[in-house]
């Protein structure tokens, strides 16, 4: 959807920034401006300058909860007219593949200024590509995503405002990586990004050999997210950084983007982010009504008390469609004991463990009925979304048919206490790994370990600190069934889940080795997986949409027949809080990661309709 | 004065000892209602009308519900109303008594089976006939529906044994080393209290992560259960080491540890005879504040997913609901673990109380 | 020293003492009449149980009033003011009581090591009392000190001021205990067993600064005490107690040369004479003091008195005093049958 | 008094590096380091940032190194004031906790003058009406204070400020000075805010005390002394609160060495839950992630304020009760 070429309009700027202006601080609007800068429709109407957007973090390692307020990529996701989610033009006014698929050019928006005034260009990209990128002190080696099938894309600048991405065979996933990991490096942990400020950390490179250990520290320092200096191209840039107590980021004076009337965004003059531990103090500031606009760190069963100060405090429930399915995922290659390894590979075992969960009293209990009951499919947000058809789904509660199933392999023997014996004698005892330790999550896992016990298989929980698992389950593979969330909504891009194709998927580690490492490590997976590791080769090759959505087709049918993962209950909301005095908040949308929701619905053009004052805040009682 | 001591002297020590017990009411009231408690340990499947992980499926968040004896039509045996169910605006399911739904009190009822001493029985003290929906809530239930009494009931397991067991090694330690670093002072008191240091500096948080991860996922509860007390009371008699010490210290110069000393009589003698009764009041005292920082404790462990886990349950994991707002605000019933905790604490602190001047040769 | 007449300081008539526990009420003190005069050594002996200590602890209401219950009067005769004072009827917390306690009457504990302040110098301890009753600066209250310390025969007191009890010897802290009593030059003390924690030669040198001390300054002292050589020395006149009452009262001659209450004899025998064949056993008093809340009726010495004569000696109520001569009387209706030993 | 303090530091150097060593030691403990727990943080949230993107942050932090070097390299640089960084944070150490140090000790001193303003005079009362209803009934608020998990509490508190005084939610400052310059009206607006935490913290430390001042009088009540300074004429006031308090009150001193560093670890839990600017929040999370530097550089700091207090509590017990002889 780019917006209709808008005649030259005489562009207004904030009152805040028009006194600097007089003061002989900031340069007029026009020079700060771009020649065309970039019109930006407010979903509901123009706003109104002023005011500070308060939000929570748990921490610099939340860093989420400020990064995608200030989401400005390469190219970003914008909403479709279908209401789905399609990648639109950013700093990148526009872009074309070329040679069949196997170069993407990008044409840059010409007359872009950092925050601090300098100007941006294709050389901000290619000091990134050669300094960052490619240096093995600072990004360990190039992410996967740009070197498909181990072949590193080449960058090439054209001019000044135009860089080639070259690839060694169609990429069509190019575009889509752009939107999701084309921001301003480093992005704090995520360590990744598309483009720095050479202006700004050219001094900080490591002078030529001299390259040890201080330098590169201090070079991190400078290119910090959180350093008031660093330049940035976003919206907002950090004015103050104490921390463990807040974060304050105040508009950007060169910020290139204007609302449909010509006034420069953001509307907002200033964030404000504090920093608490304990989550509960979320819930605090919600009930006394100051938060304006906050959709991380609510969990559900919150809901009732959030809803029961909505008119008192002036705010109204937000929420959104979450992407997520959560699903218990058996180690099929479980390394501990062979007979149980055997018995997880048995199809009609894990479909009577699937067939054995009451889904409905989880979704009632834990979910407040407000889940969704699915197999392993895509989310209708999903750019390749399409419906599964003619496909088993044993996502239905059936104890007794899960009985007759779980005596036909050969488990109706069972021990004194009445659980069943395995084939090789011993009594078959399962144990549920996770790392959540609260919640509802916990419930539902709790429920499926009385109901699973209730058809004779015994189950322990072990919920456990996040690293642990991460250590058992990404680095050695040695979990016997693990409890995690499937992203629906771009599997390709981010999910490990659905392809057996990253160290990370549950269910398929060692498989997912013996792919990566082209066969030397890890363990053959059978036909249907390699099938489904193959499919996500051509998918990340396949361009014209209708096959697109055949061969997902397929890897849904593969799912739903074998049954690799056992899904629960997919959360179909993300509850948040916005508060009435906020406009230009759209009701619906999608709580998605890769989106960074709320970034690609235009944060900046979020108002304060009262335009409450800069510092004093009056907590209404 | 003298003569009230004289005419007792012939009643012997602790014939006298017991008199003066006797005559202290709270202490009997307190010692009655701690045999109850850990009565209601061993004989809590009999007395919960339901097994701990018993889920009620539409009754999550019911409110303590009474027993009734008189409904409209007059007098009734005791019985407790149905439910019935209605969602208010915010979402939250409330619950009304269903005027013609009555389920009478049954003793001696049929319910979840739960092994006594090995063997299984389903005999519950009382209960109401086994429905699906509607059950028995005198206490309320929880978030999953389950009802608080019997998840207290088989809470008390933990938290009292554990209270119980883990207070008394730190206690027994905490003494000993104490009155031994008092009293001979020199390099046996550097030692004790360069440890006593030592572990007062011991960062726990990454113990206990380290511990959760070194555990063997199967390790069975009853186990880990007893790790976990062993280091909590290894980790907890240090400061009743540092106030017995100080005590000693004062104590070591008064004439009646001099005049055993004078006397010939072995260090061992005056430690046992003399110094820990100098001291009683202060172990007595620690004694009892340990055992809820004891139960509190363990249940800080089990958010680290270190102590106990489900279906296993202690007060101090039902006291984990309490982390919310909404337990605040709409379920206050759910702190109701802290009222028994704080009823066995006080029982505790008040038969101490009693034991400590029943036995102290001072008082009247 | 002869008898001469001078006026009572104190006169304790029908003092009773009881306890009230919860087994019922305990009657310690069952009407105890005693009298001092100015400048005299009064003894008051019995066994363990008799009531002295709680007699000496009455008169300067120092029991803890409930569970104790007093009656009875208890006039004292020395006030600074003059006029004479009931202490019984006094409230032990008052001003007035203050005023008397320390200054007017004294007193002197058993045992010297923990009866005073581990955490105050003896110097400080001593000076209180000056400072607290007489208008004097701290400075003076502290000279006055040390030299009473001198006075009681503490070597070097400057330096004893400055040390806490555990730096002295019992018998040190006991002379201790009789400066900070005479800081005040009281009109009575009253010793509550002084010398029974203290060893045979030590006991004698107290005993004697007593004495030189009750001479020179015109004292009137009330000894108690379970040790009948020490009251030979001291007393001029004896109060024999049993079961909380005074049982014979006379001259320390009559006391100890005409017993003539059983019990009196019996204690008089049971201590060892010097040049007594060793082989004798001594004459123990049959039986054990009774409980004190099953007191028999009448004579409460009835059951151990070899002289015992039913329906005479356990007549109800308490037994009459029969006069023996000047100044010596019994509780007993068959003195005549005493003999008098040696 | 003198040689013995100076040996008492002496003897402090060798004890703070073997302290030092362990909590090295044990900070490592947990599975996998910094970057892992943070990755796997990441990981729920479906982020994948690749291994060796961490590898070259962990060179940057020696992390690489085996172990006994970081503890060289940390050591080396705490003699010398320079404590390392904070991984998470990016910021060096000595100024994270230098920042919020004075609020730390503000607080940590409020609950131990809380304590004591409330636990002495409660325990000689219960002491001289012992068994009686006033007795009874102070000990059961007491125990309420003890028997409560400090993190509910702390919640309790914050709802009535919220709900019923309609202050702010937790934290020291209300929301208008949260973030302004020192200025009188901040300091008012901190007292006005600093009585939660403090009353909360402070709870727990009550009980005990109020129950060890209780037995300490009991014991020193039935002394021979006491009898004697009533025999000496001293008003009753005069005899419980100089005779009997003064010592009764040793032991208390004697804890009160130790009250400080307990006050400063045990108010973390109330610190995160009311949301306190103090050290207690950043601690935890250090130790919950092993970001070693800043964690190590706290848990020294907890052992020297332990070693001192304990130092401190023998020489006032020397000082206070002259039984006692230090030798």
């Amino acid at each position: 959807m780019v917006p209709a070429m808008v005649p030259a309009l005489d562009y207004q700027q904030a009152p805040m920034l028009a006194a600097a202006v007089e003061r002989g601080e900031l340069p007029p609007l026009e020079q700060r401006l771009p020649p065309q800068p970039m019109i930006v429709k407010p979903v509901h109407e123009i706003g109104r300058y002023g005011g500070t957007w308060h939000r929570m973090m748990k921490g610099s390692s939340d860093f989420h909860a400020y990064s995608r307020l200030v989401y400005e990529q390469m190219v970003r996701w914008q909403v479709s007219e279908t209401g789905g989610l399609e990648v639109g033009p950013g700093l990148v006014r526009e872009w074309e593949f070329t040679d069949n698929d196997r170069t993407l050019r990008l044409h840059l928006r010409r007359g872009l200024r950092w925050s601090d005034g300098a100007p941006f260009s294709a050389d901000d990209v290619l000091f990134w590509w050669h300094h960052i990128a490619n240096d093995a002190n600072l990004s360990g080696s190039l992410p996967s995503y740009w070197k498909p099938d181990d072949t590193p894309m080449e960058v090439v600048r054209t001019d000044s405002f135009t860089v080639d991405l070259r690839f060694s065979k169609p990429y069509p996933l190019a575009v889509m990586y752009l939107a999701f990991k084309g921001n301003q490096w480093p992005l704090v942990f995520e360590r990744s990004g598309f483009f720095a400020p050479r202006h700004f950390l050219e001094p900080y490179l490591p002078k030529s050999g001299k390259a040890d250990v201080a330098t590169y520290a201090m070079f991190e320092q400078q290119a910090n997210d959180f350093n008031p200096e660093r330049p940035v191209m976003s919206a907002w840039r950090v004015k103050e950084w104490e921390p463990g107590n807040h974060l304050l980021a105040e508009r950007n004076p060169y910020y290139w983007k204007v609302d449909s009337a010509g006034n420069q965004l953001p509307y907002l003059d200033q964030i404000r982010m504090e920093i608490f531990l304990n989550t509960e103090m979320i819930n605090f500031r919600a009930v006394t009504g100051m938060l304006q606009m906050q959709q991380r760190h609510f969990t559900r069963e919150n809901l009732p008390l959030l809803r029961s100060f909505t008119d008192k405090r002036d705010y109204s429930i937000l929420t959104y469609e979450a992407a997520g399915i959560r699903a218990i995922m058996p180690n099929l290659q479980f390394p501990g004991d062979p007979a149980l390894e055997q018995l997880l590979m048995t199809r009609e075992f894990r479909i009577a463990l699937s067939l054995a969960i009451d889904r409905d009293l989880i979704n009632r209990l834990c979910y407040d009925g407000t889940g969704r009951i699915t197999a392993m499919t895509l989310h209708p947000s999903a750019p390749d979304y399409v419906e599964l058809t003619d496909a088993p789904n044993y996502a239905v509660y059936d104890p007794e048919r899960a009985r007759a199933l779980l005596d036909s392999i050969g488990l109706d023997q069972r021990d004194a206490d009445g659980y069943r014996i395995g084939l090789d004698g011993k009594t078959v005892s399962l144990i549920m790994e996770l790392a959540t330790v609260v919640g509802p999550d916990m419930d539902a896992v709790e429920i499926v370990r009385s109901q699973w016990e209730a058809v004779g298989i015994k189950t322990a929980l072990k919920p456990e600190e996040r690293t642990l698992y991460f250590q058992r389950v990404a680095q050695n593979g040695e979990h016997m069934i693990g409890v995690q969330g499937a992203e629906a909504t771009f599997p390709l891009l981010s999910s490990a889940r659905w392809f057996s194709t990253s160290l990370w998927c549950e269910w398929g580690h060692h498989w997912a080795r013996w792919h990566l490492s082209g066969g030397e490590r890890g363990i053959e997976p059978p036909a249907e997986v390699k099938r489904l590791q193959q499919l996500q080769a051509i998918l990340s090759i396949t361009v014209d949409a209708d096959e697109r959505k055949r061969l997902w087709q397929e890897v849904m049918r593969n799912h739903a027949e074998n049954l690799w993962v056992i899904p629960l209950v997919a959360q179909a909301t993300s509850i948040g809080v916005l508060s009435n005095d906020f406009g230009n908040v759209p009701e619906r949308g999608v709580a998605s990661w890769v989106a960074m929701t709320p970034g690609y619905l235009n944060p900046e053009t979020f108002y304060s309709k009262s335009a409450r004052a800069l510092t004093t805040f009056d907590v209404r009682r | 004065m003298s003569e009230i001591n004289d005419a007792r002297s012939t009643a012997g020590q602790w014939q006298l000892a017991w008199i003066k017990f006797r005559q202290n009411r709270v202490a009997l009231v307190s010692g009655v209602i701690l045999a109850l408690m850990y009565l209601m340990t061993v004989f809590s499947g009999f007395l919960a009308p339901y097994g701990p992980d018993h889920r009620f499926a539409r009754r999550a968040y019911v409110p303590p519900q009474g027993l009734h004896l008189f409904a409209s039509d007059g007098l009734h045996l005791p019985f407790a109303y149905g439910l019935s169910q209605r969602v208010d605006d915010t979402g939250r399911t409330l619950f009304d008594h269903d005027p013609n739904i009555r389920h009478t009190l049954q003793l001696f009822a049929r319910g979840d089976t739960h092994s006594f001493l090995g063997f299984e029985t389903d005999l519950h003290v009382f209960g109401i006939e086994p429905t699906a929906e509607d059950g028995l809530f005198l206490l309320g239930t929880d978030r999953q529906g389950r009802d608080l009494l019997s998840r207290i009931l088989y809470g008390a397991r933990i938290s009292l044994t554990i209270g119980l067991i883990g207070v008394t090694i730190s206690v027994i330690l905490g003494a000993v080393l104490g009155v031994t670093s008092g009293y001979f002072g020199g390099w046996v008191d550097e030692l004790v209290q360069r440890t006593v240091e030592m572990l007062r500096a011991f960062p726990q948080i990454p113990l206990w992560m380290a511990l959760s991860a070194a555990i063997p996922p199967d390790v069975d509860q009853i186990t880990s259960y007893f790790m976990i007390t062993l280091i909590l009371s290894l980790l907890g008699w240090t400061s009743l080491a540092r106030i017995v010490r100080g005590k000693v210290l004062s104590l070591r110069s008064e004439e009646f540890v001099m005049a055993a000393q004078l006397m010939g009589a072995s260090h061992k003698r005056v430690i046992f005879r003399h110094l820990i009764p100098g001291v009683l009041g202060e172990i007595i005292v620690v004694a009892t504040i340990a055992v809820p920082t004891m139960i509190l404790a363990e249940s800080a462990l089990s958010f680290l997913n270190l102590g106990i886990r489900p279906p296993m349950t202690s007060w101090g994991v039902l006291l984990q609901e309490g982390r919310n707002l909404t337990t605040l605000y709409f379920h206050q019933w759910l702190l109701l673990p802290a009222l028994f905790i704080v009823i066995t604490v006080l029982s505790f602190n008040f038969l101490g109380d009693a034991f400590r001047d029943a036995a102290d040769p001072y008082t009247e | 020293m002869t008898a001469t007449p001078r006026d009572t300081v104190l006169e304790i008539e029908d003092l009773k003492v009881e306890f009230g526990t919860l087994e019922g009420v305990v009657q310690v003190l069952r009407g105890v009449d005693l009298t001092v005069r100015r400048g005299e050594a009064v003894g008051l002996v019995g066994e363990s149980g008799s009531g002295k200590s709680v007699t000496a602890m009455s008169v300067l209401r120092l029991l803890r009033e409930p569970p104790a219950r007093l009656s009875g009067s208890i006039k004292f005769h020395g006030t600074a003011a003059g006029t004479p004072v009931d202490l019984a009827t006094v409230d032990p917390g008052s001003e007035k009581m203050q005023q008397i306690r320390g200054n007017d009457i004294a007193m002197i504990f058993q045992e010297p090591m923990s009866s005073l302040s581990p955490v105050f110098t003896i110097g400080h301890q001593v000076a209180e009392v000056i400072w607290l009753h007489q208008d004097k600066s701290r400075q003076q209250a502290h000279a006055e000190a040390e030299e009473i310390l001198q006075r009681v025969g503490i070597p070097e007191p400057a330096r004893a001021a400055k040390q806490y009890p555990h730096n002295l010897s019992g018998g040190q802290l006991q002379r201790v205990m009789i400066a900070m009593a005479l800081a005040c030059e009281p009109t009575l003390v009253i010793a509550d067993e002084p010398t029974t924690a203290l060893d045979v030669t030590i006991q004698a040198q107290i005993m004697d600064l007593l004495q030189e001390l009750r001479e020179t300054m015109d004292l009137a002292v009330l000894l108690i005490t379970h040790d009948l050589a020490v009251v030979a020395g001291f007393c001029e006149r004896v109060n024999v107690m049993y079961m909380g009452r005074v049982v014979e009262e006379g001259s320390v001659l009559d006391i100890f040369q005409r017993p003539s209450h059983p019990y009196t004899q019996g204690l008089l025998h049971s201590i060892p004479r010097p040049g007594q064949q060793h082989k004798e056993r001594f004459a123990a008093i049959r039986g054990t003091v009774p409980d004190p809340r099953q007191v028999p009726q009448g004579c409460a010495f009835g059951p151990r008195c070899d002289q015992f004569e039913a329906n005479l000696c356990d007549r109800a109520g308490p037994v009459e005093a029969v006069q023996l001569g000047a100044g010596h009387h019994a509780r007993c209706y068959r003195t005549d049958k005493v003999t008098h030993g040696g | 008094m003198l040689t013995y303090i100076v040996r008492r530091l002496l003897r402090l150097i060798p004890t703070l590096v073997v302290i030092s060593i362990m909590t090295f030691i044990i900070i490592q403990l947990p599975p996998g380091d910094f970057f892992d727990s943070l990755q796997a943080q990441l990981a729920e949230s479906e982020s994948r940032a690749d291994q060796q993107a961490f590898d070259a942050l962990r060179r940057q932090y020696h992390l690489d190194e085996p172990l006994w070097k970081q503890y060289l390299f940390w050591i080396g640089g705490c003699v010398q004031g320079d404590f390392g960084y904070s991984f998470e944070w990016r910021r060096p150490v000595a100024d994270l906790i230098g920042e919020r140090l004075g609020l730390t000790f503000v607080m940590s001193l409020g609950s131990l003058v809380f304590m004591w303003v409330v636990a002495i005079p409660i325990g000689i009362y219960s002491a001289r009406n012992r068994l009686s209803w006033s007795d009874y009934s102070l000990t059961f608020v007491a125990f309420i204070g003890l028997c409560i998990p400090n993190f509910v509490i702390a919640l309790i508190a914050m709802y009535a400020s919220v709900f019923w005084f309609g202050g702010s939610a937790g934290g020291l400052f209300s929301q208008e000075y949260k973030y302004a310059a020192w200025s009188l009206p901040k300091v008012w607006d901190l007292l006005g805010h600093l009585w939660v935490p403090v009353v909360v913290i402070g709870a727990a430390g009550t009980a005990t005390m109020m129950r060890l001042m209780r037995t300490s009088m009991l014991d020193v009540l039935d002394r021979a002394y006491i009898t004697t300074a009533r025999a000496k004429g001293l008003a009753e006031r005069w005899v419980i609160y100089k005779y009997a308090v003064r010592v009764a009150i040793n032991p208390m001193i004697s804890i009160m060495g130790m009250q400080i560093p307990q006050l400063v670890s045990g108010s973390i839990i109330v610190a995160i839950v009311l949301g306190l600017p103090t050290t207690g929040p950043l601690f935890y999370r250090a130790l919950e992630t092993q970001d070693m530097y800043l964690a190590g550089t706290f848990l020294m700091l907890l052992a020297i304020l332990l070693l001192l207090g304990n130092l401190l509590a023998d020489i006032l017990l020397a000082l206070v009760d002259p039984r006692i002889r230090l030798e």
